[in-house]
């Protein structure tokens, strides 16, 4: 059985901690905030499901389940911020437009008369916002 | 016997350096930020100074290592809501301040540049006739 | 809100809640003593009856074996997407195209919205940035995208997961009607601007 | 497996030393409140794997209260952001 | 049961401050701080004739022995101290329900009653508490009670005038936070009967250097000279009863803290020259920054930096006499000062402006508003035979008796000090007292518009209470014999604590 | 003895609360004081002409010296005389000259009057000097008067001034003759005389406050000054009594101390000085009570030489003098009173004929004004006779011929003033101003004439004056050839050859004084003090205004200069160890201070408050995992907490605030000073640490937690601290919580006096997405209460889903603190934070249907509870604080333990939630929505509205 669960860690630790890396590289190498987004929000997360997973794995009875817990509540408080922000992100124009394939909810906002405002108008060098 | 070793006094130092240097601006809330780094110093220095790492102090009977210095913990514990009530207060403080006055600058004080100021003529112009009541004419106000 | 009618009722009518909160209880504690049990039930009651608020949900029944899917579809999804963006980063990196989506959806309840938002923004190179609740409309920030049908995929995709969702919770989920029977606006007054065009 | 915790940290260490390159790096104010969520996240992550390092159990408060709460200040402060460009 | 005594002083007005916060009706909430602080100052006398006759009353809070739960220690000095401070925050609180400071404008009641009785709690913990941490905390609930009053109703003056207190103070209280720590980590204990014998065994280099850190950090309380500058800048502003209060109070606590734990801690080291300078500089620099000031209440605030030298003078001195004095000056000071606040609160209140040279072309307050400013001016002065003299003669007495250099000239500073202060005073008193005539040049200044409207029965409990702190001042120099023998026994106490560590060690091994 | 100070108190106190229906019987009233006085020095002259004294004593502070003791012996008999008896004719005499203010006035006089009569009396060092400043006050306030006249209030301040620092440098010299005697009484003094190094010291002091009281030169100034004063009080103060009390003093210590080094050349030096240069200012005035004042001086300084010198016969003079002084200068000077009350003027170029006018006052006058010259037979010629006597025979005195020389000067010239007074006030034609003027009621001279009397009266029976200035003079040794007698007739002697040449020179003067013009100007005096009072001013100013800048930073920086410098220079001298420190003791700790470091820079360089924000909430994380790493969870547990709840509060107060900070202005150099004052500290800080740490050597009191943790039922120590070993920090921690709220509450209330000014004024424009995710249910009952524009369907959702989660969180961990990390503190916060959700997602309307009870309300219950169980057990017989493990066995659960600290956990508890309520309503108040919608919205979640609404 220890063993077993041990094998479980072995594969799972690493995993994890490697997907952490990758969305910690990817929040470095990702040109805009949605885009980083996608790291923080998947790459971190399910990083921290393998770690959290891999440590329930190790720990006795009683505080495995916690661990699932933490692992629940973290899967179900991880899209709020990604949705905050991501929003926030758009209606505040932290998107890099060039890379821009395609985007319809401008196309919705024209198309219901109140064009995005404010767009190619520049935000001047005070880049808090 | 150290209790504290070079990265965490050096990280202590660091963090009162930084706190200092931003207690000594003007501006209120760089003082705040100054003030929670400072308070992040202290505490830690609290539990750093305070005592030798371990287990945490807990009891559970399970093992016998040897087991932290509760008591720097629960002080710093303290002095961590404290710090923070007063952090508020000083928000709070920066936010008055800048609806009074539109900024959270902290100026310099009137009446002592006042006298400052009646200084400096005293001192330029050196006729000692000056009126005693009037120890310090008050016309520029 | 109205008021109701007792207490006893409002226990019964969160009967799911305090059982979740019960059932949290003993799992922080790790332990199934007797004052831990019950010490448990009084918080979960008690936290329900001082913090009154709306039932979550209204008429929907969960299904094991369909929520049990989802389950298993949302890990999979998980380990597809933590790859995806994991491989984009090695990838891509600084030059990943993505584009914005607009997915429109059948579910009319906030929490399936909710939910469907959620699961979203976890499947493979999704997520939500805009929830256009009036007209059961998602906007989605995918990546990569290089292509319509990339962007078609995409819409698919988080439709599929909308399906999902909707027979985890015994929705009546059908392709082309209107608006599910529960979870009606009890609350239309402040509809705001603009219907469906 | 001692040499397996140490690794693990030794990575996430990394990762979270990246993570807040971009916290101190910015641009915008969103990434850095992404920045420091996922650096609770790692958090999270490091002290799941110091807890079963070092075999013991208290820091699963911690990681509760950290996996509950931790989205409260990046949506606070995410707020922040929106209403300041409204004022724009 | 005398435990009980020991810790009400501090848990009174904490449940005081609790149920004002449950929002009671006014006169409750005014009657609930009355008698809370009557209360205190009724415990405070009880403990003092126990601590007299029976020696430091001692309460093991929650029933542990020191070094492992905190200790309340009421011995002569603390109990002397508690009761007069509680006597004088009854009268100032009086007064501020008169004046209206606590429930004028706005809901400024809700936040002033809790605010004080917090200030007060925190003035009883750090006269009673015999842990150097919690030490600490007692700074910490007073300060922070302080800096919530003297923002009360803060216009643009005050708020400059709160971030430069606030900043300040929190400063020095995140310094003594680290004097805690470094105290800790070098002897494993924060009981001040304990820290005494554990630091002697220190090397010198450290345990001066923790000696004089103290030092700096209380001299910022205290506002010692160089330290000092917050104080003149910052108490001004506030309203008349709220400067009265922390005048009285505050920076005594901090000379209080620096009594006991020069005595208790660092028995005459290394400090003791340091000090002597630091006393004369701060009288001298004190009471040259009154006589150029034109503003009555930074006169005063000036005055009172001056006079913190004074009670450096006997701490400097370190023997029974010097700290004698020191004890007498910090229980006359406590009174006169307050005194001395509140009269001027009702001389601006009158005449509607602090400012000297303007108030001299107004109309005079009236003779009894004069008296209860005259009378406390005159014993800060030391003029006898008011309680300004007693303890300024205490003073002299000891540095005759000791007969260094720097006794004489501490001697000396301190009596040029007192001419200056009189000085300073008579020029106060003559401005705001003395009819002149106007000069051609000079139009006589309508009286502000509104000031004259008080509530006659505020105008009343106004100068009931000022009346009352001048009475009690006069009470001081009356009662001096009593008095100084007591402050004798309690700086004998504070030279030899061997009893006092006994009966705070007692039932632990050390 | 006391009970006459006490008269004289009560008296005077009777008059200020009469004086309404008195009128002018006031003055009448206040003199039967003094008159009483008299009466009752009368009874007991007999008996002290014979030796005998009389004593009182009454304790004040016996441990400091304070004894108050009074004693009549001959010398105090004399002066009582003096003080009670003129003080008694001045009052009188008031009655026809002072017409305003008279209520007031008669007080002050008579208030005065008793405390010379203290003064006199008084037997111990400090009541005299308490008696001494209160003459200086009342003189001050007599100078004064109301006060309206430039010249008077600077003429009082000087009286005030130099008389209190003498006054203090004689306090002083009391203290060190005290020292060095061991005793404080007087008349032990004079019996046993202390002898050491201190007393010369003390002789010195002491002299300089005599000097200054009785206006000897240099310090005289403020007497001419002082003339501003209505002339009765300049009679009684400037001439007869307050002038005197510096004389008595000398006269009183001189048997004591006329030995010791510097005494009798001080005085000799001092007193002869003051006697010559003052004439001859007085030759030089015009005004007539100008005059007075520089002869006052001259007399003055003649009456210092006699009493100081310290021999039996010029003792003897000196008494004769002061009795003579006191009754022909109080005469003189009320004479001038009457001129000046009736004529307007008392310039005696302007006076001329008043003798023809008012002979009687004329007659009356010139008898004094001879007293003064020394003609026999009057009272003043016995003085002259005596002294020239005791100086011409007084071997014991080094230099006595040219001291003679000196007194003959003196004396002449005091002759020719005194001719010149009474030529310049009553001689000539008279002037229009006197023949208008109506001449004085005779109750208004008869005080004069009364005075003059006496002179005559005392020079005519010299034999009962010799009595009672021997009884004084025989403290000393009398001279070899037999104790000299006081006679008007000494037969020809060279005495009285000199008393002739005194007048002969006096006349010479008087004649020649209109070449008196060319005479040399003396140093003016009052220029001087001028000046020096101007220097202080200056140099105030100049301390003042380089010190006190009233910049925060500067101040900032001198206090950590001084923080560090002073004790950092004492370790560094003390070079102690710095131990061997590890590098780290844990490998994590590297990694997290790399972190904490980053952070930490980036917060100093950043100019952007969200940023800065966001950087030390990285900080404070990174902080938490140090204290995680070494074994603090507890501490980890709080510290995120807190961080997470900064973080909400500081973004909720800055969202109005503009993002960047105010553009730094600040100098470059201005920026190194700083950073290498905070740099300082850092390393101090550093060295400190690591110093004080290797220098443990017991072990820390801590280690006893973990035995005696079992006593308090709990499991985790630091918990067990917080809430039972140490519970006392605890509650003044939530106290500091619970104000500092408040005080947040204070500060951000809607409608400051000045109102709000947004940066640039112009109102929110929502994103036009801004109201598509509203959601369509009411998901937080109070939510609907929101601008569409600001919900948020996922976020709603969310917070219904997991606010109960969080609260029953908090719980948990409020129940389980005593066991694992947790605690009221944590659980209050994380309740806090479920609040804080609440805020976000619904609004404050929405925190109002959460929260019923008023926040305030909410954190005072929490106050409340944890003060309560800490004093409850009392009731039980415990200490305060106390907790019990309380173990009961219910039938099903099995074994219950339970310890009664959990009551004040859940205080804490409760007050935590309430301060974050508190704080949301605050901040929510003033930042949520425009000031409109405050006033009107039905508010309950916070303290906002309290006390307002009563």
């Amino acid at each position: 059985m220890t063993t077993v669960l041990n094998a479980v860690t072995a594969i799972l630790f690493p995993a994890g901690a490697v997907f952490c890396l990758l969305g910690a590289l990817g929040l470095l190498r990702f040109p805009d905030t949605a885009s980083r987004l996608h790291a923080a929000a998947k790459a971190q997360t399910l990083g921290l499901l393998l770690i959290l997973v891999g440590a329930a794995a190790q720990t006795p009875g009683r505080h495995a389940p916690v661990l699932l817990l933490v692992a629940l509540f973290q899967l179900f408080t991880a899209p709020i911020s990604s949705q905050i922000i991501g929003r926030t992100a758009y209606r505040t124009h932290g998107l890099d437009r060039d890379l821009l394939f395609g985007d319809e909810l401008a196309n919705r906002l024209e198309r219901d008369g109140t064009p995005l405002p404010g767009r190619g108008c520049p935000q001047g060098d005070d880049a808090e916002r | 016997m150290n209790t504290v070793d070079v990265t965490m006094a050096v990280v202590v130092g660091a963090l009162f350096a930084a706190g200092f240097y931003l207690m000594l601006q003007r501006s209120l809330m760089r003082i705040v930020l100054g003030f929670v780094l400072l308070g992040h110093g202290t505490n830690l220095l609290l539990l750093t100074a305070g005592g030798t790492p371990g287990r945490p102090p807990l009891v559970d009977g399970k093992s016998d290592a040897r087991i932290a210095d509760p008591l720097p913990q629960a002080m710093a514990l303290t002095a961590i809501v404290i710090t923070f009530g007063l952090t508020a207060f000083l928000a709070a403080l920066a936010y008055r301040s800048w609806r009074l006055s539109g900024h959270d600058e902290v100026h310099d004080d009137v009446e002592d540049r006042r006298i400052g100021t009646v200084r400096e003529r005293t001192e330029t112009d050196p006729a000692p006739g000056r009126d005693e009541d009037n120890a310090v004419p008050g016309e520029d106000r | 809100m109205t008021r109701p009618p007792s207490r006893l009722l409002r226990v019964l009518h969160h009967m799911p809640m305090v059982l979740w909160l019960w059932l949290l209880w003993v799992l922080l504690w790790g332990s199934t003593s007797a004052v831990v049990i019950g010490g448990g039930l009084l918080v979960a009651v008690g936290v329900v009856l001082a913090f009154p608020l709306p039932s979550p949900l209204p008429g929907t029944v969960l299904r094991p074996l369909h929520a049990g899917r989802l389950l298993g579809h949302l890990l999979t999804d998980l380990v597809k997407s933590g790859c995806t963006v994991a491989w984009q980063v090695v990838r891509h990196g600084r030059r990943t195209p993505f584009a914005i989506v607009e997915v429109p959806l059948k579910v009319d309840s906030d929490l399936l919205l909710a939910a469907v938002a959620r699961l979203t923004t976890m499947t493979p190179g999704t997520v939500v940035i805009e929830i256009d609740r009036r007209r059961k409309r998602l906007y989605v920030h995918a990546l990569p995208v290089r292509d319509r049908q990339d962007i078609a995929r995409r819409r698919e995709g988080v439709q599929a997961v909308e399906r999902r969702v909707a027979r985890a919770v015994g929705h009546p989920y059908r392709a082309d009607g209107p608006g599910p029977a529960s979870g009606r606006p009890n609350d239309t007054r402040r509809h705001s601007r603009g219907g469906e065009p | 497996m001692t040499i397996l915790y140490g690794a693990t940290l030794a990575v996430l260490a990394a990762a979270g030393l990246l993570t807040l390159l971009r916290l101190v790096r910015g641009p915008l104010g969103l990434d850095r409140i992404m920045a420091l969520d996922v650096l609770v996240t790692m958090a999270i992550a490091a002290i799941a794997v110091g807890g079963v390092a070092r075999d013991e159990t208290t820091g699963v408060p911690v990681l509760v209260v950290l996996a509950l709460l931790a989205f409260v200040g990046s949506v606070t402060a995410a707020h922040l952001i929106e209403k300041r460009a409204g004022m724009r | 049961m005398t435990g009980v005594l020991t810790a009400l002083p501090v848990l009174l007005p904490a449940l005081g401050a609790g149920t004002s916060l449950l929002r009671p009706p006014r006169s409750v909430m005014r009657g609930l701080s009355i008698g809370v602080l009557t209360g205190v100052v009724v415990c405070g006398a009880a403990l003092l004739v126990l601590a007299d006759q029976r020696g430091p009353q001692v309460l093991h809070v929650g029933g542990w022995p020191a070094p492992l739960g905190v200790t309340l220690v009421a011995d002569r000095l603390a109990a002397l101290l508690l009761t007069v401070s509680a006597l004088v925050a009854l009268a100032v609180l009086v007064f501020a329900v008169g004046q209206g400071t606590a429930e004028g404008r706005g809901n400024s009641a809700a936040v002033f009653h809790p605010a004080y009785l917090v200030l007060v709690t925190g003035v009883g913990l750090a006269f009673l508490t015999g842990d150097l941490f919690n030490l600490f905390v007692a700074f910490e609930v007073m300060l922070a009670a302080s800096y919530v009053l003297i923002t009360l109703d803060a216009d643009e003056n005050r708020v400059r005038a709160g971030m430069t207190y606030t900043i300040v103070s929190l400063t020095s209280s995140l310094l003594f936070l680290s004097l805690v720590a470094l105290v800790y980590a070098a002897t494993g204990t924060v009981t001040l009967a304990q820290l005494g014998p554990r630091l002697a065994e220190l090397p010198d280099g450290l345990r001066s250097g923790l000696a004089l850190l103290l030092l700096a950090v209380l001299g910022i309380k205290a506002s010692i000279v160089p330290l000092h500058f917050w104080l003149p800048d910052s108490y001004p502003t506030a309203p008349a009863p709220i400067t009265a209060v922390f005048a009285a109070l505050l920076t005594k606590v901090g000379v209080y803290a620096l009594l006991r734990t020069q005595t208790l801690l660092f028995p005459r080291s290394d400090v003791w020259t340091l000090l002597a300078c630091a006393a004369i500089v701060t009288m001298v620099v004190g009471i040259l920054g009154a006589l150029a000031q034109d503003d009555l209440n930074r006169v005063l605030s000036f005055a009172l930096v001056s006079h913190i030298g004074f009670m450096l003078f006997g701490i400097a001195l370190f023997d029974v006499q010097g700290l004698t004095g020191t004890i007498l000056y910090v229980v006359h000071h406590i009174v006169v000062q307050a005194a001395l606040f509140l009269a001027a609160g009702l001389v601006v209140r009158r005449t509607g402006t602090a400012s000297l040279h303007r108030m001299a072309a107004l109309p005079p307050p009236g003779p009894l508003i004069a008296t209860l400013f005259v009378v406390p001016a005159l014993s800060l002065s030391g003029i006898p035979p008011l309680s300004g003299f007693v303890a300024k003669l205490a003073l002299l007495r000891a540095a005759a008796a000791q007969g260094t250099t720097a006794a004489y000239a501490l001697a000396a500073a301190a009596l040029f000090t007192s001419l200056l202060t009189l000085s300073t005073m008579a020029r106060a008193g003559m401005a705001a007292f003395m009819e002149r005539a106007p000069g051609p040049a000079e139009p006589s200044p309508k009286r502000p518009h509104g000031t004259g409207r008080v509530r006659s029965g505020g105008m009343r409990l106004m100068l009931a209470a000022a009346a009352g702190t001048t009475a009690t001042g006069v009470a001081v120099a009356v009662c001096a014999g009593p008095l100084v023998g007591l402050a004798g026994r309690a700086a004998e106490d504070l030279l030899h604590p061997r009893e006092y560590r006994s009966v705070v060690l007692e039932g632990s091994e050390r | 003895m006391l009970f006459l100070l006490a008269a004289h108190a009560a008296v005077a106190v009777a008059i200020l609360w009469g004086q309404r229906w008195l009128g002018r019987a006031v003055w009448t009233v206040a003199a039967l004081t003094p008159l009483a006085t008299v009466a009752w020095a009368a009874t007991r002259t007999a008996g002290v002409l014979e030796g005998a004294e009389y004593q009182e004593t009454f304790s004040w502070a016996p441990s400091l010296g304070l004894t108050v003791g009074f004693r009549l012996d001959a010398l105090s008999l004399l002066m009582l005389w003096i003080v009670a008896g003129v003080g008694a004719l001045v009052l009188l005499y008031c009655r026809y000259y002072i017409e305003r203010d008279a209520g007031r006035q008669a007080a002050l006089l008579l208030a005065f009057a008793g405390a010379m009569t203290g003064l006199v009396l008084a037997d111990n060092v400090f009541v005299l000097y308490v008696f001494w400043e209160l003459t200086t006050i009342a003189s001050f306030l007599l100078i004064a008067g109301r006060g309206k006249r430039e010249e008077e209030r600077r003429a009082a301040r000087q009286a005030l001034v130099v008389t209190a620092a003498g006054g203090l440098a004689m306090l002083l010299g009391l203290v060190l003759l005290g020292q060095s005697a061991g005793t404080y009484r007087i008349s032990v003094m004079l019996t046993d005389p202390p002898r050491g190094g201190g007393v010369s010291a003390a002789v010195v002091l002491i002299l300089l406050g005599a000097f200054a009281k009785s206006a000897q030169m240099p310090l005289h100034g403020w007497l001419p000054a002082a003339m501003v004063a209505p002339t009765p009080v300049s009679a009684y103060l400037h001439a007869a009594a307050m002038v005197k009390a510096g004389i008595y003093l000398v006269a009183r210590l001189a048997p004591a101390l006329a030995e010791v080094a510097p005494w009798r050349p001080m005085v000799l030096l001092v007193g002869l000085t003051t006697m010559v240069l003052a004439a001859w200012h007085a030759l030089r005035a015009t005004d007539l009570k100008l005059l007075l004042a520089y002869g006052t001086i001259s007399e003055l300084g003649l009456l210092l030489t006699l009493l100081g010198v310290g021999t039996r016969n010029a003792a003897l003079a000196g008494a004769v003098m002061l009795l003579a002084h006191a009754a022909f200068k109080a005469a003189l000077f009320l004479a001038v009173g009457i001129l000046d009350h009736r004529m307007k003027t008392r310039d005696m170029r302007e006076l001329s004929g008043v003798g023809r006018r008012m002979p009687v006052l004329c007659t009356v006058t010139v008898i004094a004004a001879a007293s003064m010259a020394g003609l026999p037979p009057l009272v003043g010629y016995l003085g002259k006779e005596a002294y020239f006597e005791a100086f011409l025979h007084g071997d014991r005195i080094d230099g006595h011929r040219q001291l003679t020389a000196v007194l003959v000067l003196g004396s002449a010239l005091t002759v020719a003033y005194a001719a010149r007074f009474v030529k310049g006030a009553f001689w000539g034609p008279p002037h229009e101003t006197v023949r208008r003027a109506k001449p004085p009621e005779a109750g208004f001279v008869a005080p004069v004439a009364v005075l003059a009397g006496v002179g005559l009266a005392l020079g005519v029976g010299y034999t009962w004056t010799g009595a009672l200035a021997s009884a004084y003079a025989d403290a000393y040794p009398s001279a070899p050839d037999g104790p000299y007698e006081l006679s008007l007739w000494h037969g020809l002697t060279p005495v009285l050859g000199l008393s002739a040449l005194t007048l002969a020179l006096g006349g010479l003067v008087h004649l020649g004084r209109d070449h008196l013009s060319i005479a040399p100007r003396l140093p003016d005096v009052q220029r001087a003090f001028d000046r020096t009072v101007a220097a202080a001013d200056r140099v105030a100013l100049s301390v003042t205004g380089r010190t006190q800048v009233g910049s925060l930073p500067l101040y900032m920086t001198v206090l950590l200069t001084t923080v560090v410098v002073v004790p950092g220079a004492a370790l560094a001298a003390g070079a102690p160890s710095l131990g061997s420190p590890l590098p780290w003791k844990s490998p994590v700790e590297p990694f997290l201070a790399a972190g904490v470091l980053t952070a930490t820079a980036a917060v100093v360089a950043t100019r952007h408050r969200l940023t800065g924000i966001l950087l030390v909430g990285a900080v404070g994380y990174g902080v938490a995992g140090v204290f995680l790493v070494r074994g603090a969870p507890d501490l980890a547990l709080t510290q995120f907490l807190v961080e997470t709840m900064t973080l909400v509060v500081v973004v909720l107060v800055l969202r109005r605030m503009p993002s960047r900070f105010s553009p730094g202005r600040t100098m470059t150099r201005v920026r190194v000073v700083r950073a290498t004052a905070a740099c300082a500290l850092g390393i101090f800080v550093t060295c400190f640490a690591l110093v004080a740490s290797a220098a443990r050597t017991a072990p820390a009191v801590s280690s006893q937690y973990a035995h005696r943790v079992g006593e308090t039922g709990a499991h985790n120590i630091v918990n067990a601290i917080l809430v039972d070993f140490r519970a006392l920090d605890t509650l003044g921690e939530i106290s500091v919580l619970l104000v500092a709220a408040v005080g947040v509450v204070s500060l951000t209330r809607a409608g400051g006096r000045g109102e709000a000014r947004t940066s640039d004024g112009q109102r929110d424009v929502p994103f036009p997405t801004a109201h598509w995710d509203e959601p369509v249910r009411t998901w937080l009952p109070g939510a609907g209460e929101r601008p569409g524009g600001e919900r948020s369907v996922l976020l709603e959702v969310a917070a219904r889903l997991l606010f109960p989660s969080i609260l029953a969180l908090s719980l948990f961990l409020l129940f389980s603190g005593h066991y694992r990390p947790g605690g009221g503190f944590a659980g209050g916060l994380v309740a806090g934070q479920a609040f804080v959700l609440r805020y976000l997602v619904g609004g404050r309307s929405d925190l109002g249907v959460a929260v019923r009870a008023p926040a305030g309300a909410v954190a005072g219950a929490g106050l409340l509870l944890a003060a309560l169980s800490g004093l409850l057990p009392v009731l039980v017989g415990g200490a305060p604080l106390e907790s019990a493990v309380v173990t009961f066995h219910p039938p099903v659960v099995g074994t219950v333990k339970f310890a009664t600290s959990l009551f004040f956990d859940c205080g804490v508890y409760l007050l935590v939630i309430g301060v974050i309520l508190k704080l949301l309503s605050a901040v929510g108040v003033s930042l949520d929505q425009s000031p409109a919608a405050v006033e009107t919205a039905p508010i309950r979640a916070g303290g906002e509205k309290e006390g307002g609404t009563q």
